[in-house]
């Protein structure tokens, strides 16, 4: 990152923590200044801020992240005060925007770096959308707690994150219900019949001509109106589920699929028709390598629309378990840092999937323009 | 009808079997009938032992051809035939002014406006991301994980907050349900664009290098062009999801009208043959709008020399 | 300029008589029609081409060779014309696997390296593994290509990915071998070697070759008969005979002889062109 | 003229038919007061509106209030709309259910959402556990329709005395071929429909004069609905944007509602309220609420109604 | 075989002394790193280039001719060396686009027209509206394809879709232009059209040309110095002035004088490939 930029953005933050100084923290509260503990850990990520726009390079990267720890602990210390909580006002804010400032920048820096290989920038891959949801977490806790926002509106990430913990044995059965149940088995059978179809469609051009406008036709059916159906037909239990995954996950592949199999260039097909290949063997070697790209487009959108629509669909009827379950539910005993840990867990679930289908992108798709380098 | 299918229809064609028009629906219409036949089949099944119990329950004594029949016009089918679907549909469509409430055209055109509007800002949002994350390496790696995280969040589970959240800062009506339709649909956009994107091959790239095109050049004349394909796939699946997030958005906003509206009531007032007509409404208002995605795409294909 | 569009050679063909016609072409047309007016690629086209024989297309860029052997191959359908292939109809001969085509551009498949490249045709026509593995070391090294095998496509120079085209086509041993500008990649030393190889190959296994080029040395080297093509509507402006002895070396190329039928060539082809030069 | 918003709990139908009414008839303006009511749903939170600061008051059921109440919304009823709960099991008399311990091993349809903590105090009551083990009964989460006792996937469902019971019997059951229970009658009812406002709104007696306008002129109309259910079903249809309700259902719905509603002041007694809180706390192993609340209603209201 | 891989050419340079140098390259060396192991594509590459000259290429198939020209184009990083274009980095000379490539392949865009894919550079570099059309009528018909501005490149043959992109890389009149077998798949006539245009071209405007060929003759004809190179790894093997009168034709390629630095160049061609023939 420009040098110049970096080092305006650290004097910036350092100077943000100096009118933390000036400004009140609360209407209620003394100066940062009579806070014992507080105030020394302020002065201190001050002095690594002033270190870090000296070096104002790569190494800026430290100074700068630890800073942003420092600030951070002084603005969740001052939110325990009862004074503060609820009532913040300009002084602490200064705190929170020099945290968020040198963060920013020491994530940018982190991003912005090329030298290093391997291992390292795994590594680094990591660790850069994770500071960047720390950050966000970050100000979401602070934003929760310096304005006082209802905790049935909004809880902060902390009362999320403890619930989350206390609530484990619920959370696993509510996730095998909902996960391995319903959304793995919707999953791989929408799927599945989206490719099939598309492939169908791809090879008689009749059925694909009938075919197609049906596929668009039932996969536009809504989900709130078929959840229920697909209770009625197929009981309580996740098997209902699993169909409204079906019908989510069949036409983004179709579609997909449709456009990958189309995408196979004029010499190859030609390459196929001089071989006098069958049809099964021109789909293997030739379309369905070419459609990769495209069918894994697909499945990653299906990973997220199937987990959705499986929790979405529990809002129209379950056995008494399942992630939209305990979600609909607990909404309506207002117990929102449950919602919350439910939806951290769906989105930890529907992470963890995701990259699965991207590592076995990357495995398979290696060859396309798009990962070459 | 389009101009192309005007063409279709002046060429002469050798016999009836070859004409293009011919050629273009008759398989859609096999198809239907023969879906037409599974449902009458599968409706039979399925609705058999609820009219018999019913006739049971009646204590009156029935024939098999008065199960039959009452498999047919079932209040409360399990599957309705289509013939019941399709003359509540039109009922509904055609029976009462297009702006009044009991018809299916007001609702259709609530949601229509919705899904319109959140399509759109799902669309240019989905491709102003994609164009961030495929130019900023920063983006890139801080962003993306959040993105598809914030994707594995239930919208349903959050829209009733957000409404709130949105009532409190005086956003009412259209506005908080197409937001919501286009959370759920930019991502689909977001996730082929990045791919589209990056897809030109590297030789038209390094081209573009040796005349040193700026980046928004490399953007208009080769990223933008080459990601056409992957353009289209996504709307069309966007549009889908657009639509149903329309949907969804209506009952959390009071469920006043719309086609959600629509199905909420039929399912708590029983209406089991409206709320189908309300599915195949929602259905009828996807197909055309990703006919008419369709047809762009043709148009387009046909402009940059598709073959 | 010649005028009459020959399909026969000059010379008696007695001595073709008793073999089998792999190609019998007569009258092939074919026009393109695209947006902005309809374009004659071919025009009228007889051929006829018997078994064994090395038949070079040469003529200007644009002038119809690729779209000629894209027909025989049954890769387009010709507008007119009645067209045979093995006493086939074309897409006979190409579903009993007849041919080998090289295209005029590698056409290799990125997600397989050189030699699953290699593979394709013999997965297809069902080769067994380690014949499979015994032609990709054999025709690899045909080539100069040995100690590639691992390697994906876009890892060779351009003229490497032509020859694995070439080692492709030659693989499953094909009794005809289409070949569209096969070596025009390639530099002097090895078109040189591969001209040989080739005619090695086509002298071994009296296979049929119809082969486009640009080199008229290179067409004069190899063929039985050349034929000149002329453009816009693509049609055949001359047939030359050119029987060397089968046993030439590339020494033959500075013979007077040889020099005679390269004029004749080259005059077909100036005809061919609208330079005014 | 003042401007009150009022979040209803559920879709706008006769269960609200008061506050149509008080406005159709112009009861509100009389009052000095602009109304505007925000229909429920589904995925409506009352207590969610309020607390983002959605409405002034809000149509709650008790059970909801105190839970808010407990999770720092603190919600105080400020009058009592229905006197009498209207929550009942409906079962099928084919399945042998005669008395409470005959649910013994059955499946239930229960309403979540806030709705389950009279079903589960009243299970805890019979010694049934509700997790599905040996010896309990089998639970599962009704949507807002009847059709698993229709479609014979429950044995019994939740139903409400003015709108799904009717469902039931629309489905082609006799009454003679139902078992109902009545919260009401099993000694496990808790308060529904009751006006409920923010604690802190309280103490500005500008609003709490307002209120008291507001839950006069309400009062009004439903003294009003309850003596001309006809036409308070007129205004209720006229109000209808969704165009799904009948008059059948409404007029059915009305006549339901009449039986729950108390006196003409519609103001909470406090036995009723000892019994809600005590039945929530008694609740199984997850009580709804953990604490005996203190100060969830107030007569302020009707003190300054007085004046 | 000649053993030092020379920089400078055997005869002395005081001629090019006075010009400015656009290609600077000391010791360049470039390495690929693939799964199965690392490829030499050039080591320790010396190259002056003066303004105004005609440099070839030759060498075998994968010697890291192109890898050269992409070097120099900034396409590529070089493992090691120095490198200067214009005086500037590679980088900056590309930045400041100093020169036109011509690729291998003809990297058409399909979605545009050929009058569209002419424009393309012109469009990026500003030219008016005017300007761009007088250009492409210029250029095309340079190349002899007039009457195809429409067409989409798939609807054309694969030598006019080459000279497209020769066109496109003269299009916005570059002073050094790489190119990289830009003649290769075009017949002998075309390809001496293109040859003396392309030499009336330099003479006329002074351009300084690095062309990468396989054709023997086409180098002698066109070029002030040959570089032979050599493979695995890629070095350079020979550099040969060979410089005839500017005003030379077509026919000198008969003459003794160039046919004999025509043997120099096939002996360096020949020394650098692994065949024992
Ligand atoms: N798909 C197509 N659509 C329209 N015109 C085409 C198509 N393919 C080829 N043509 C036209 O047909 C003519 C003959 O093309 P063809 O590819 O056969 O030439 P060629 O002799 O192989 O030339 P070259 O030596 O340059 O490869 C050309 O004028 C070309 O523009
Ligand atoms: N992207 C790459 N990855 C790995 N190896 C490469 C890559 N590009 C080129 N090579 C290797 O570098 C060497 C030189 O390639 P280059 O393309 O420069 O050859 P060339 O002289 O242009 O050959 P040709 O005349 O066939 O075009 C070859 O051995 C090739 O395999
Ligand atoms: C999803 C869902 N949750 C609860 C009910 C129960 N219910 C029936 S009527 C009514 C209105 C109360 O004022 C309520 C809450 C339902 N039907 N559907
Ligand atoms: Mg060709
Ligand atoms: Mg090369």
């Amino acid at each position: 990152m420009d040098p110049r930029k970096l080092r305006l953005g650290f004097i910036a933050a350092t100077a943000a923590l100096a009118l933390a100084f000036l400004l009140p923290l609360a209407p209620q509260s003394p100066p940062l200044s009579a806070h014992p503990i507080v105030w020394p850990i302020v002065g201190a990520a001050g002095i690594l801020f002033l270190l870090a726009a000296r070096l104002s390079d790569q190494r800026a990267t430290l100074p700068g992240l630890a800073g942003a720890t420092l600030a951070a602990a002084a603005s969740l210390v001052l939110l325990d005060d009862a004074a503060v909580a609820g009532a913040a006002r300009a002084g602490f804010w200064m705190i929170v925007m020099a945290c968020w400032l040198s963060a920013a920048l020491g994530v940018v820096n982190l991003a912005g770096t090329h030298q290093v290989r391997g291992k390292l920038q795994r590594a680094l891959d990591l660790l850069v959308p994770l500071l960047f949801g720390l950050t966000v977490f970050y100000l979401w806790e602070v934003a929760v707690r310096g304005f006082g926002v209802p905790p049935v509106l909004l809880p902060s990430p902390s009362a999320a994150a403890t619930r989350f913990i206390h609530s484990l044995p619920t959370l696993g059965a509510d996730f095998v219900q909902t996960f391995v149940r319903g959304v793995l088995a919707g999953y791989f059978i929408g799927c599945g019949a989206g490719l099939l179809v598309a492939i169908l469609a791809h090879r008689y051009a009749f059925l694909g001509r009938g075919l197609l406008p049906l596929g668009n036709f039932f996969s536009a059916l809504p989900l709130v109106g078929v959840a229920p159906i697909m209770v009625m037909w197929f009981g309580f239990d996740w098997p209902s589920k699993a169909a409204v995954v079906v019908l989510v996950t069949f036409f983004p592949m179709l579609v997909n699929a449709i456009a990958g199999l189309n995408a196979a260039g004029h010499i190859e097909r030609d390459l196929m028709r001089s071989y006098g290949a069958t049809h099964s063997q021109a789909l293997t070697k030739l379309y369905l390598p070419a459609a990769l790209p495209f069918i894994f487009n697909a499945l990653k959108i299906n990973a997220t629309l199937a987990l959705i629509g499986a929790i979405v669909a529990e809002f129209f009827g379950t056995p008494t378990q399942g992630i939209g379950f305990r979600i609909s539910t607990e909404a309506g005993r207002m117990a929102i840092d449950m919602v919350w840990a439910e939806i951290a867990l769906a989105a930890l679930a529907g992470m963890a999937f995701y990259g699965f289908v991207t590592l076995a992108e990357r495995a398979t798709t290696f060859w396309h323009p798009s990962y070459r380098t | 009808m389009t101009s192309s299918s005007l063409a279709l229809l002046l060429r002469p064609a050798r016999t009836l079997r070859d004409h293009p028009l011919v050629a273009r629906y008759a398989p859609v219409l096999t198809m239907v009938l023969a879906l037409v036949a599974i449902w009458y089949v599968a409706a039979v099944a399925m609705n058999w032992s609820l009219v018999r119990d019913g006739f049971e329950r009646e204590e009156t004594p029935y024939a098999m051809s008065d199960v039959l029949a009452g498999t047919m016009d079932a209040e409360r089918p399990l599957l309705p035939a289509p013939h019941q679907i399709a003359s509540a549909f039109l009922d509904s469509v055609f029976g009462y002014p297009p702006l009044a409430p009991r018809s299916l055209v007001y609702h259709s055109l609530v949601t229509l406006s919705a899904t319109l509007l959140g399509f759109l800002l799902g669309a240019l949002f989905g491709i102003v991301l994609a164009l961030l994350i495929v130019h900023s390496r920063v983006l890139e790696r801080s962003l993306l994980p959040w993105i598809i995280c914030s994707q594995m969040v239930p919208v349903l589970a959050l829209a009733p907050i957000f409404i709130v959240v949105l009532g409190a800062l005086g956003l009412h009506g259209l506005l908080p349900k197409s937001i919501i339709s286009a959370y759920l649909c930019f991502f689909p956009v977001a996730i082929g664009m990045v791919k589209g994107f990056i897809s030109p091959d590297p030789l038209q790239l390094e081209l573009m290098r040796t005349w040193s095109a700026t980046p928004r050049q490399v953007l208009w004349k080769l990223r933008w062009p080459a990601s056409v394909p992957y353009l289209f796939a996504s709307l069309k699946v966007a549009v889908t999801i657009s639509l149903i997030g329309a949907i969804v958005a209506e009952l959390p906003t009071g469920a006043e009208a719309g086609i959600g509206a629509r199905l909420l009531s039929g399912s708590y007032y029983g209406q089991t043959v409206q709320l189908w007509s309300a599915l195949v409404a929602a259905a009828v208002l996807s197909s055309a709008l990703i006919a008419l995605i369709g047809l762009i795409e043709r148009e387009t294909g046909r402009r940059m020399g598709a073959h | 300029m010649p005028k009459p569009s020959l399909s026969i050679p000059d010379e008696p063909i007695a001595d073709h008589a008793p073999r089998r016609l792999v190609v019998d072409a007569q009258s092939i047309s074919l026009t393109f029609d695209t947006a902005d007016g309809r374009v004659e690629a071919l025009s009228d086209v007889n051929l006829q081409v018997a078994e064994g024989e090395f038949v070079s297309f040469i003529g200007p860029s644009g002038c119809g060779k690729t779209t000629m052997l894209r027909v025989i191959a049954d890769l387009q359908q010709p507008s007119s014309g009645t067209l045979m292939v093995n006493g086939m109809s074309a897409e006979g001969a190409r579903l009993a696997r007849s041919y080998g085509y090289v295209f005029q551009a590698p056409a290799l498949f990125p997600w397989r390296t050189i030699e699953k490249n290699l593979k394709l045709p013999l997965e297809i026509m069902g080769y067994s593994e380690i014949e499979q593995q015994q032609r990709v070391e054999r025709y690899l090294s045909m080539v100069n290509l040995t100690g590639f095998e691992r390697k994906f496509p876009w890892q060779l120079s351009g003229g490497m990915q032509q020859r694995v085209s070439i080692a492709r086509a030659l693989s499953f041993d094909p009794a005809l071998l289409l070949m569209d500008e096969p070596f025009g990649a390639l530099d002097e030393i090895v078109r040189d070697h591969l001209n040989e190889q080739l005619l090695q190959l086509w002298k071994s296994t009296g296979k049929t070759v119809l082969f486009v080029t640009h080199s008229i040395p290179e067409a004069v080297f190899l063929s039985t008969r050349i034929v000149v093509m002329s453009p816009r509507p693509g049609r055949i402006i001359d047939v030359i005979d050119c029987d060397f002895p089968a046993e030439r070396s590339l020494e033959i190329r500075e013979t007077p002889e040889f020099l005679k039928v390269a004029q004749r060539v080259r005059n077909g082809l100036r005809a061919g062109h609208s330079y005014d030069e | 003229a003042e401007t009150v918003t009022i979040q209803l709990k559920w879709v706008a139908q006769a269960q609200f038919a008061g506050y149509f009414v008080a406005r159709d008839k112009g009861f509100y303006k009389e009052a000095g007061l602009d109304v505007t009511i925000k229909p429920g749903g589904p995925d409506v939170a009352p207590p969610q509106v309020i607390a983002g600061g959605g409405a002034d008051v809000t149509v709650d059921w008790m059970p909801s209030a105190l839970a808010s109440r407990e999770k720092g919304v603190p919600l105080v009823n400020i009058s009592q709309t229905f006197k009498k709960s209207g929550l009942e099991l409906t079962c099928r008399a084919d399945t042998g259910i005669k008395k409470p311990a005959d649910l013994k091993g059955k499946t239930l349809g229960v309403w979540y959402g806030g709705n389950e903590y009279p079903f589960l105090s009243w299970m805890s009551k019979l010694g049934f556990k509700t997790d599905s083990s040996p010896g309990g009964v089998k639970v599962i989460k009704q949507g807002f329709n009847v059709d698993p006792i229709l479609q014979k996937q429950a044995d019994c469902v939740s139903t409400m005395t003015y709108n799904e019971y009717w469902q039931v019997i629309d489905g082609g059951y006799k009454p003679s071929q139902l078992v109902v229970f009545k919260y009401e009658d099993e000694g496990v009812a808790t308060l529904e429909d009751g006006l409920y406002v923010l604690e802190k709104n309280l103490k500005d007696p500008a609003f709490v004069a307002k209120m008291a306008k507001f839950v006069k002129a309400s009062m009004k109309g439903w003294e009003y609905a309850k003596a001309h259910p006809d036409e308070a079903v007129k205004i209720i249809l006229a109000a209808d944007s969704t165009g799904a309700k009948t008059e059948k259902d409404q007029k059915r719905m009305m006549g339901e509602i009449g039986k729950l509603l108390g006196d003409a002041d519609g103001k909470l007694d406090v036995k009723d309220f000892d019994r809600t809180v005590a039945t929530l706390m008694s609740g199984g192993s997850d009580p709804v609420i953990t604490k005996k609340p203190e100060g969830a209603y107030s007569f302020a209201i009707y003190e300054a109604m007085k004046k």
